[in-house]
């Protein structure tokens, strides 16, 4: 074992420290990471940070140079993850181009989707939504009903979709469809790449426990798309995205980890600035939090030093979003019993008090802690079960 | 009398009243709306004082901390959007100070905060300030107006707080757990109902256990106060209750959202209502282990005081 | 609400507080309350101090004077239990004759096995046992497959159970066998009174995780009983142990919550006289388990209140089986962590030791805690199910 | 050398190799019996110094922590019946020391203890009494014959104690988690095998996500030893492996326990072995709480650092 970056990569570390020390604004801290609470504002922010972060060459770090990448490896990728979360810089608004379409393009896309969707996502010229979830799915999503037929130039949509992030915000969304209804659930849907502003796509937003507007419905009437928006073969969507979604729960977002460590120095010092209950135990909280993240940085460099020595990353990666969702809703509950009633009154707990609500739904979106446990028990544990179920 | 440690047919019929005057209530007002203040603040404004049942010379407006805490639950439920334990101790520590205040306030004619609740305070005329969470006092309550004016009064009005603070927080976690055991029955994944996913109907039993914990603790302190028990004895029950609700509160509420996955996360719905009032409620006035420690301390000083005496 | 006991239970209780001032040994202490580890010697001072409680004239407290009970009611019983845990007297032998056979044979008893029976239970005369569980059923008990058949004077059995505690020093058994195998399997079943000493009975013990040997198993080979030891009506075995065992679990050993409480001042005088871990933050761990404790003992006074209001107990029970059971492990978690080294090695700390080691079995026997939750999840939640599962 | 925080296929190697020795050792000897002692400490005895990889001068002897930590994680999966954490790290100290007591060890001549292991140190030759736990002091480490010699070490014993420690708890819950996997796959309860029970399904795979937090916490710790990484680096990090383990590893025995229902409580299925194994082994040199406390402190302390730079 060896956890040592070669030089090459700490070098490129050290330059990316300085390009983000001239970069983010002068006075940038924790407490604004999450952004204006005005969400337009707040898109305006997120998306110039994204652009900015593509012109400092920081796009496409781990993509090939064909399409506009910069062609490094994962360990890079690691570290500019790593970087840009201990700075709580913004998590930027595309984040389903970067960590899902993108990915399903390169590994699913013909030649000339990689060439014309690729380089737009590194730049942030196109933003992407998702549409994969319904009403009557979440869990379940192999139990979609959004239909598409063919026709003679291509396909017609017609259904609903829900939790859609920053759909009002995006110019193209990734559809996942029902185009076969005669065959088993798992092998009848394909995937498709949809402008958002077409005729027969309505955008309707929902307002979220934490007050902000990133949720949205979509509603698909006679929505009429060319095949050459197909994306990978028919009836085969489920696959192509499955093999993507397993490698995006253990590679998405690998910031989140250095992220929660700078919310929890955030805490700290706020804490260790006498806002705090004088009666908390703050040695034993901060131990556990901190050696909880800890680990969790460790299981990130397990995975990412297991895919650059081409290892495949399967259902271990449930365990990662198990332990960062159910760690950061904890980290908030002992906010709570750190702080006291300054937890609901202090100015500079504002940050705790929004994050304590959105930590809410991370146990719950990309596959509820549930779900997680039950693939662990079924792929990695093989218990055996008496009968086919569900979860 | 015998040994009645229950809800008898008469607490039920209270609770069930005020539940439907408060249910009546809210559906005339959004849950934040300021305006439903005052409404609320007149439903249980004219209760009067809290005092033990069986206490010479208690007021024919007083009400036992049985029944206040049944009210109060009720709120808790209903989402009542006021403060409302605060509000009933300070009409308690005013009745018993005997100002004239206490019948403005009875009247609804004068509005009362309690510190440090700034949000209730913002427009109000009085102030109460409780005081501070301490193991060993039991006095320093004083109350406050707005004015300037002073005036100490004689009861600890620290268990009366804490047990409807408790209250509060049984009845809107229990509103959640409903709301969840209802939507666990409709919601179909994979086929099946939520309610039929062993996890999920072993984490529902755990919850519902926990709601009856702290219902035990409530109506035991409750009791004590009601039948005036030692003052000790009452503060030790009262921070049970309090610590017992401060803790298993969060757990259901944040259950309840858990269990109604994307939908109990959208603002429409409504569950954060009840989640920021059981988080504030369980915060403030003292964490869970704030009050665990205070109970701790006592119980480890009583010991050691036995220690002593057997060693002697 | 009212919590005050009477004039005449004061009264009660304060004679018995005498009583027992000065028939326990004057150096008993907690820290024998499990009695010598020697199963005989156990068996000699459990037994003996049995006898002597019902010369005190503290048997059958709440039992009809016709079978020789006292004829007092639940409150007098929930005090002498209290009582009894208060001192951590020794908990007795035969438990199950008090608390399982005699009221199933006052529930569903034949006139002349009232006479026979409940006075010799009451008198400590009969140490009686359960053959309930069998190696393949476990929680599912209702899955028995012991078979009595009827011959011209009586039955035969043939079949093994396991788990019989204390069988090897009972001289009798009740015993469940299924007695139908035509119909469904919680309809073909009844009860019998069985003498241990008796030919195609063989006893063997199995030692427990504590060192002690208190379960058995029982082989039983063509076993011949009369039909006067059936209890209650063929094949109905089930709902005649069911209605009592729902009572049982709301009932028995009350005295549970004042010995932990026992057991919890036990920790606390070992902690302040300095024996235990500096650093262990001991207030909040001794306040909460004296809070948790606090609330299991007023479930108890719900569950005797109501009982005295002639109400009935039934899924509820499972909530104080669930608390009692864990709690009770977690008293011994926090032992280790308030003790750190001591627990392992300091002699006073013995108790909590083997108690660590004993107290793993109770989330599992009386129905295991997963039981419990799926009693209270289908009796009291009625949360619907998709089909029929067992647990 | 590329990133690579996994055990690689020669760290397998070695780890099938021990745990088949000791399989194969442990067929002959009862679990508790005295006279496997001396044949286990000669299995292991001879492993010699743990010492960073690539320090100057590294014995041709010695071990990785990596590699030791892999040795007596077997030895916990096997439930050898000794203290090999304590024996491994005082072979390491002894050879540092350069004494003859080191060969004696090393031959299996003399037989030693480590304080306050009371169960090893009835009829050893030498006994090492770590330092006490203390989040400041590094040194502290000293050994001790028990005739009275007294050598100094220079090397801090505390990192290499309490990996060993946490990999010794690590494969003894291991051993027990693997084992109620195989009986809930075999357990048939209501018509079903118990591993068809969701509460349980899912209580087993958070079972796994604690195992696996312990082995990232040891290997964590153990290669930032092996590439001799700032010292305060690695007791932070060892710290972090002790006080994992100690949480995590009496939470999966015990939840093994329960797994197995009755026939886990009993002493011939023989699962009380490696809970008293994991029990002891967690409440030793430092309960979970107290590491993380030390933990917190120092994280504080670092935090209160910056603060300070900051602010000037």
């Amino acid at each position: 074992m060896d956890i040592r970056l070669t030089p090459e990569q700490e070098a490129f570390r050290d330059g990316l420290r300085i390009w983000l020390s001239s970069n983010l604004e002068q006075d940038w801290d924790g407490d604004r990471y999450r952004g204006p609470t005005d969400d337009v504002e707040n898109f305006a922010l997120q998306h110039a940070w994204e652009r900015k972060l593509h012109e400092g060459g920081y796009g496409g770090l781990h993509w090939p140079t064909a399409y506009g990448g910069r062609g490094l490896g994962i360990v890079e990728y690691f570290v500019l993850m790593e970087e840009l979360g201990r700075v709580a810089a913004p998590e930027g608004i595309n984040s389903i181009g970067r960590e899902l379409v993108g990915p399903i393009i390169l590994d699913a896309g013909t030649e000339a989707q990689k060439r014309r969707f690729i380089p737009r996502i590194i730049s942030a010229d196109d933003i992407w939504c998702q549409g994969f979830s319904e009403p009557n799915s979440g869990s379940d999503l192999a139990s979609v009903q959004t239909f598409a037929s063919r026709t003679d130039d291509g396909w017609v949509i017609n259904g609903q979709k829900v939790w859609t992030s920053y759909a009002q915000f995006s110019n193209w969304c990734i559809l996942l469809c029902r185009t076969d209804r005669t065959v088993p659930k798992h092998k009848g849907m394909t995937l498709f790449l949809v402008p958002t502003a077409q005729d027969g796509l309505e955008i309707r937003s929902l307002r979220q426990i934490t007050g902000r507007r990133e949720f949205n419905e979509l509603f698909l009437t006679e929505m009429r798309i060319p095949d050459s928006l197909r994306l990978g073969p028919v009836n085969e969507g489920w696959q192509v995205a499955n093999r993507v979604l397993a490698f995006e729960r253990g590679t998405t977002r690998l910031y989140r980890q250095a992220r929660f460590a700078h919310e929890l120095r955030g805490l700290a010092r706020l804490v260790l600035s006498g806002a705090g209950n004088k009666r908390a135990d703050k040695a034993l909280l901060f131990g556990r939090l901190s050696a909880r993240l800890g680990i969790l940085r460790q299981h990130n460099l397990r995975i990412v030093s297991r895919i650059a020595a081409g290892e495949a990353i399967g259902p271990e990666a449930s365990l990662q979003k198990l332990n960062w969702s159910i760690l950061h809703q904890d980290i908030m509950a002992d906010a709570g019993e750190l702080l006291g009633d300054a937890f609901l009154e202090h100015p500079a707990a504002e940050r705790f008090r929004e994050t304590y609500l959105q930590a809410r739904a991370e146990t719950i979106y990309a596959g509820t802690s549930e779900i997680q446990r039950s693939i662990i028990a079924d792929r990695v544990l093989k218990l055996p079960r008496a009968r086919k179920e569900g979860v | 009398m015998p040994l009645e440690f229950f809800r008898t047919a008469d607490d039920r019929l209270l609770f069930d009243a005020v539940s439907n005057a408060f249910s009546a209530d809210r559906q005339e007002c959004e849950p934040d709306a300021p305006d439903a203040e005052s409404r609320a603040a007149m439903t249980i404004g004219r209760q009067g004082l809290i005092q033990p049942v069986n206490m010479p010379g208690r007021s024919a407006e007083g009400v036992s901390l049985i029944e206040a805490s049944a009210i109060v639950e009720a709120a808790g439920m209903s989402q009542v959007p006021f403060a409302l334990s605060e509000s009933l101790v300070l009409v308690s520590a005013l009745t018993a100070a005997g100002t004239v205040v206490g019948d403005g306030l009875l009247n609804g004619d004068e509005k009362v905060g309690v510190a440090p609740f700034s949000h209730v305070n913002s427009e109000v005329d009085w102030v109460l300030h409780p005081g501070a969470i301490d193991a060993n006092a039991c006095n320093g309550q004083f109350k406050e107006g707005a004015a300037g004016q002073k005036v100490e009064v004689d009861l600890d009005l620290r268990p009366l707080l804490w047990v409807l603070m408790a209250a509060d927080i049984l009845g809107s976690a229990q509103a959640m757990f409903d709301k969840s055991l209802g939507f666990m029955g409709e919601r179909h994944q994979f086929g099946q109902p939520l309610s039929s996913y062993q996890a999920l109907r072993h984490r529902a039993a755990d919850d519902w256990v926990l709601l009856e914990d702290m219902r035990a603790a409530i109506d035991y302190a409750a009791v004590l106060f009601d039948s005036a028990a030692e003052p000790g004895e009452i503060l030790q029950a009262a921070r049970i209750a309090k610590a017992t609700a401060s803790h298993a509160g969060p757990v259901v509420a944040e259950n309840a959202i858990q269990h109604h996955g994307a939908v109990g996360f959208t603002w429409e719905f409504g569950l954060h209502f009840g989640l920021k009032r059981i988080k504030s409620l369980s915060l403030r006035q003292g964490t869970a282990s704030d009050h665990y420690r205070l109970i701790g301390e006592q119980y480890l000083a009583d010991i050691a005081k036995t220690f002593v005496n057997s060693g002697a």
